[in-house]
């Protein structure tokens, strides 16, 4: 750091190291076409998704563009409020703007009849029974609280049904995954089927639509 | 399957980005702070010996550490400005005032402010200035209040 | 028209600190950019441009920083250039840097990536909540903690392999002077003991906050030819490459990304390397939360699948391993976001430069710098190697 | 270096609000329009890159889902740039130059509407010494235009007749935003907004979002009857704070300009990245422009102005025609941050 030569008026007096510079950015947030549309739903209670073409993937929510096609979902899809959690974690901590009781269990569910999971919480089971596999349905808000959010599900808790051992989790073939190098051999674009030509892919995943 | 509906009312929400983020400022934006809460201006000396206002931390051509500091000052003169008819409720000033690039006595280059004044043709450039300071006073641009022509020093002090 | 090679001849970075209390963001960047001009036995006046990165902007609340940077960088009436392309930012922004000269433009480029995460906080910058978009209930470690448990399951790695990753960085990061987190008594027990935040990721498994920056001078050849001639070894880049994929869509591998590993068959092939856990000597990869060790060898072709945590539980990933991992002690030890992956470039270039101190692993020819975004998703990686390619 | 042209260019009508779709639902007309000319598809395409800011529409890594637009799927090779799409092209330009691949797509997009932009733009500035006094990107041009005014370089009569002739051409423009009829004298009958600037010096606050594909020689002339081929191309820098600079002329715009070779020929048209009326006059006396160049034809930014994406449009804008064999030879700059600060500098051409 280089010696910095002060005027008079500044030796004695104790220097200012930081400053406090608050800002503040007032916006006006509109969620799009394909949200607004999600939304809709979500206020009459009905999950539905939505897809490119009848043959391309559903997607819950729908975030404006199948992200494999890169085209709109104009097509509109109800899907099960029942679904199979893929993967979860368990929180311990209070999170930044989070009013949870910890531990709670954040998921992975993928929806019957959708292609993608979301992620929401799990409750009405202690967290340490969560399982990879497990049937969960949807809880709603009560009526009268609906908004267009999906936190108008409040949650989702255990149907009951046994484990879905099948479940379908995206990306696992390949030995463990679509990225894995088997026998020391790296995975090429055709691992995967490609959504406009339909070449790639393998029987094992990425035939079906 | 269904088709599309129409999508009605389109949804729209606040959002709000706000923080008060704490800048750390280093040694000579420091001292530019330290003056400012101190009723003192500072400019550091650059390599071609112009004195830059407020301080550079590096020579804007040569990109090298400057590190000596002059006092500058507080009187200058306005090489630019601009009249704001409507302020913004973010600006400095609630009635109508004009930005101004002041040029302080000893420096070489013009710094930002807001100048008080009666009206668009009350300013001009050439005109001098001076700041008006904040009565509270912590080390920050806004110790500066605003600016005020000196011809209108008495009544700019009063307001 | 052909390429262009290029070298690393100058690297430098800050000391790392949760909050760089003595320095504007401008001196941070210069206190990494003076270290890497000095390296390189430069003045800011040899440098024809410069390339800046560093993640979302709200972390610094300036949009568009390099603007008001320019000057600090010196680049007056030079070309400057800011890339963002989230968590890979360090790592692309060195790319975008090094195919200037290759391309061709320029002799010597100044690269420069950092975060000045104190001027807000993280949790704040990286969760701002917007309306109608669900939460993420649990920051970032809640994105990655189920894609850490779905590998766990895949692989059927046993528990402690998280805490083996945490434990063998954060010592690396006792050799590194630049590290955040220096943590001399750290064990095994105090990982195991440390609270589980995200189930199954611990807090001493995952990565800090840091203030940080890390600047590269990338040369041409004749620039790289005359650093050899006086002494100073190049780090020849014989590789680099990205790749993106969509964060949600449904087919795609959020454990083992398909664009991770298309990323390094790509760079290894432009780099003549065949077998990776054979051909490479040091690997710096982007783990933020330890379980993403085994996960990454396994996506960067140095494992089989399933086995990547067999290599991180043999101490084959250790700094006296057959494939040293994360020797600086990584994002683990430093996380200046913006700036984590070109300290990742940055270190396996040391690492074939022979200048990582006590960190060094003994003759490097090779090594991999890795950097990964968003939700892993955004790919870049560079080879560098003592050889000409 | 390696000829690469702009084969295809494709921009959404420019709009004040689009407040019914979000960013990616904004772009995809323009991604899909520049690749359908071409007869492309991503597969087609060996880069992408994409510039934009969080800042706009205040929300963090937008890049990442406006990245759906084109199908990432398999995985591909792109990059993204917090700058104007028109450093956006220029990385990828740099990308075509090392030969491994032929063509490049390159978009921007903002939205401004949902936030106070000339505001938002204050976030740009010196975050301690000036950021605090909310000096908005209007106010520090009408500085800017003071100088110019003092000088003595130009009136503001000058001013106005910038406006009028870019309102007018943009009726032209099927694109633009703003688009009317009016004489300089009409203008400068106006009351001032922040003066000396009047609202009609200024650009309007837009949405909107622009898309162009590269390529590389035979592949260029294999898809385009005339491709419009990038014959210089560079950008440089300036210090933010105004008081470091003259803001009567832009040193880095004449420095961009020369190392593009403005200068080796005749240029037919220049689209200008002017935000404000005096810009332009100042860049054309940069760059070196005559008076037998036209200005500005799509109207210029005075007639759209959509963030991150205007400097695109203005590449966009003079392929176009060269292309249609409207121009030989033409020049499009692009700026970013206060008082034109950074300036790039394209020269295209056609093929006789």
């Amino acid at each position: 750091m280089p010696e910095i030569q002060l005027p008079a008026s500044l030796q004695d007096v104790e220097a200012v190291r930081s400053v406090r510079t608050p800002a503040r950015l007032d916006y006006t947030f509109t969620p799009g076409d394909a949200t607004s549309r999600f939304l809709a739903g979500i206020t009459q209670k009905k999950i539905i998704g939505q897809q490119a073409n009848p043959d391309s993937r559903v997607y819950v929510p729908a975030r404006g563009a199948d992200p494999e096609l890169g085209a709109a979902t104009p097509i509109e899809v109800e899907v099960a409020q029942v679904g199979t959690v893929t993967s979860f974690c368990v929180v311990n901590l209070q999170f930044y703007g989070s009013g949870m009781e910890i531990p709670y269990t954040s998921a992975l569910i993928l929806l019957d009849g959708a292609d993608l999971s979301i992620m929401h919480l799990i409750q009405e089971i202690p967290a340490d029974q969560v399982r990879i596999g497990m049937r969960v349905e949807a809880v709603w808000r009560d009526d009268a609280d609906i908004e267009p959010t999906l936190e108008s599900i409040k949650w989702f808790r255990p149907t009951g049904e046994p484990d879905d051992v099948n479940v379908r989790i995206p990306g696992e073939i390949r030995g463990t995954g679509l990225g894995s190098w088997v026998g020391g051999v790296a995975p090429t674009e055709l691992t995967v089927r490609n959504p406009r030509t339909g070449e790639g892919g393998t029987a094992e995943f990425g035939g079906e639509g | 399957m269904t088709d599309q509906t129409e999508a009605g009312e389109i949804l729209s929400a606040p959002l709000i980005i706000e923080y008060p983020f704490k800048r750390t400022t280093g040694p000579i934006i420091g001292a530019f702070l330290t003056g400012l809460r101190e009723q003192v201006l500072v400019g550091s000396k650059a390599e071609d010996g112009r004195v830059i206002v407020p301080p550079a931390e590096f020579d804007p051509v040569s990109g090298n550490d400057l590190t000596e500091l002059v006092e500058v000052g507080p009187e200058g003169v306005i090489a630019t400005w601009a009249w704001v008819t409507a302020p913004h409720a973010k600006h400095p000033l609630d009635d109508p005032f004009a930005w101004v690039l002041v040029t302080l006595d000893g420096a070489d280059t013009p710094m930002l402010g807001a100048l008080k004044a009666d009206g668009i043709d009350a300013v001009s450039t050439g005109a001098r200035v001076k700041p008006v300071w904040a009565e509270e006073r912590e080390g920050h641009i806004d110790d500066i209040a605003h600016w005020v022509l000196v011809d209108d020093a008495d009544e700019g002090d009063r307001a | 028209m052909g390429k262009e090679r290029v070298a690393v001849v100058g690297i430098g970075q800050t000391k790392h600190e949760a909050t760089r209390g003595d320095v504007s963001v401008a001196g941070l960047l210069r206190e990494a950019a003076g270290r890497a001009l000095a390296d390189a036995e430069m003045t800011w006046s040899d440098v024809d441009a410069v390339v800046i990165g560093k993640a979302p902007d709200f972390f610094e609340g300036v949009m568009m920083p390099e603007l008001f940077l320019a000057d600090a960088l010196g680049c007056t009436g030079k070309p400057m250039f800011r890339v963002h392309t989230a968590g890979s930012v360090g790592g692309s922004t060195a790319i975008v840097a090094s195919q200037l000269i290759s391309a061709g433009i320029h002799e010597r480029v100044l690269t420069v990536a950092f975060e000045k995460q104190s001027e807000s906080e993280a949790m704040w910058a990286l969760s701002l909540p917007i309306p109608f978009t669900p939460p993420l209930h649990a920051g970032a470690g809640g994105y990655f903690a189920p894609h850490v448990r779905s590998y766990i399951r895949r692989s059927k790695a046993p528990d402690h392999i998280g805490m083996l990753v945490a434990l063998k960085d954060r010592q690396n990061g006792l050799k590194n002077p630049y590290a955040h987190l220096h943590e001399p008594d750290i064990t095994f027990d105090s990982i195991k003991e440390s609270m589980m935040l995200w189930d199954p990721i611990r807090y001493a498994e995952t990565c800090p906050s840091s203030d940080g920056a890390c600047a590269l001078v990338l040369g041409s050849e004749k620039v790289a030819d005359e650093a050899a001639a006086q002494g100073r070894q190049p780090a020849w880049i014989q590789g680099t490459a990205m790749r993106s994929e969509p964060t949600l869509s449904a087919e795609r591998d959020t454990v083992l990304p398909l664009g991770g590993a298309l990323c390094a068959a790509d760079v290894y092939k432009q780099a003549g390397i065949t077998n990776p856990r054979k051909d490479v000597d040091a690997v710096e990869m982007y783990v933020p939360f330890s379980w993403f060790e085994p996960m990454w060898l396994e996506n960067l072709g140095f494992a089989e699948p399933g086995e990547g945590w067999k290599m991180t539980e043999a101490g084959a990933t250790a700094l006296d391993g057959d494939l040293p991992v994360n020797m600086s002690g990584g994002v683990l030890c430093t996380n200046p976001i913006g700036a984590s992956g070109m300290l990742r470039f940055g270190e396996a270039a040391m690492q074939v430069r022979g200048t990582a101190g006590d960190h060094q692993v003994d003759s490097v020819r090779k090594a991999v710098g890795h950097a990964y975004g968003g939700g892993s998703q955004f790919f870049a990686m560079w080879v560098v190697g003592k050889d000409k390619p | 270096m390696r000829d690469i042209a702009v084969i295809s260019f494709a921009q959404t009508p420019a709009r004040r609000s689009v407040p019914e779709l979000n960013e990616v639902e904004m772009l995809m007309p323009a991604v899909h329009g520049a690749l359908e000319q071409v007869d492309m598809t991503i597969d087609d395409i060996g880069f992408t890159c994409s510039g934009s800011t969080d800042y706009l529409a205040g929300t963090a890594f937008s890049f990442v889902s406006t990245l759906d637009s084109v199908g990432p799927w398999p995985p591909i090779q792109e990059s993204h740039v917090e700058m104007d799409g028109a450093w956006a092209l220029y990385e990828a330009w740099v990308k075509l130059q090392l030969g491994e691949i032929d063509t490049a797509l390159v978009y921007a997009y903002a939205k401004s509407s949902p936030g106070d932009l000339p505001m938002v733009l204050t976030r740009q500035l010196d975050p301690i010494t000036v950021g605090p006094l909310w000096a908005d990107s209007v106010s520090l041009a009408a500085l800017q235009a003071r100088s110019l005014l003092d000088s003595g370089k130009a009136t503001e009569a000058d001013m106005a007749e910038v406006v009028a002739r870019s309102r007018k051409d943009a009726l032209g423009n099927p694109n633009a935003q703003l688009a009317w009829d009016r004489s300089a004298e009409d203008i400068l009958a106006e009351e001032y907004h922040i003066a000396p600037l009047r609202k009609s010096d200024c650009a309007p606050i837009t949405d909107g979002a622009a898309a162009i594909v590269l390529a590389a020689g035979d592949v260029a002339r294999s898809k385009v009857k005339r491709p419009a081929w990038i014959r210089g191309i560079d950008h440089r820098v300036e210090p933010i704070h105004l008081g470091l600079r003259d803001l009567t002329i832009s040193a880095s715009t004449s420095i961009a300009a020369g190392k593009a070779g403005v200068a080796d020929g005749k240029v037919d048209i220049a689209e200008l990245h002017a935000p404000f009326s005096h810009q332009e006059l100042i860049l054309k006396e940069a760059i070196g422009l005559g008076d037998d160049t036209t200005i500005n034809p799509s109207g210029g930014a005075l007639a759209a102005n959509a963030m991150m994406t205007a400097g695109l449009i203005r590449i966009g804008e003079v392929a176009t025609r060269i292309s249609n064999g409207e121009a030989d030879r033409g020049v499009a700059h692009a700026t970013s941050g206060p008082c034109l600060q950074q300036n790039l500098v394209t020269v295209l051409e056609g093929e006789n």
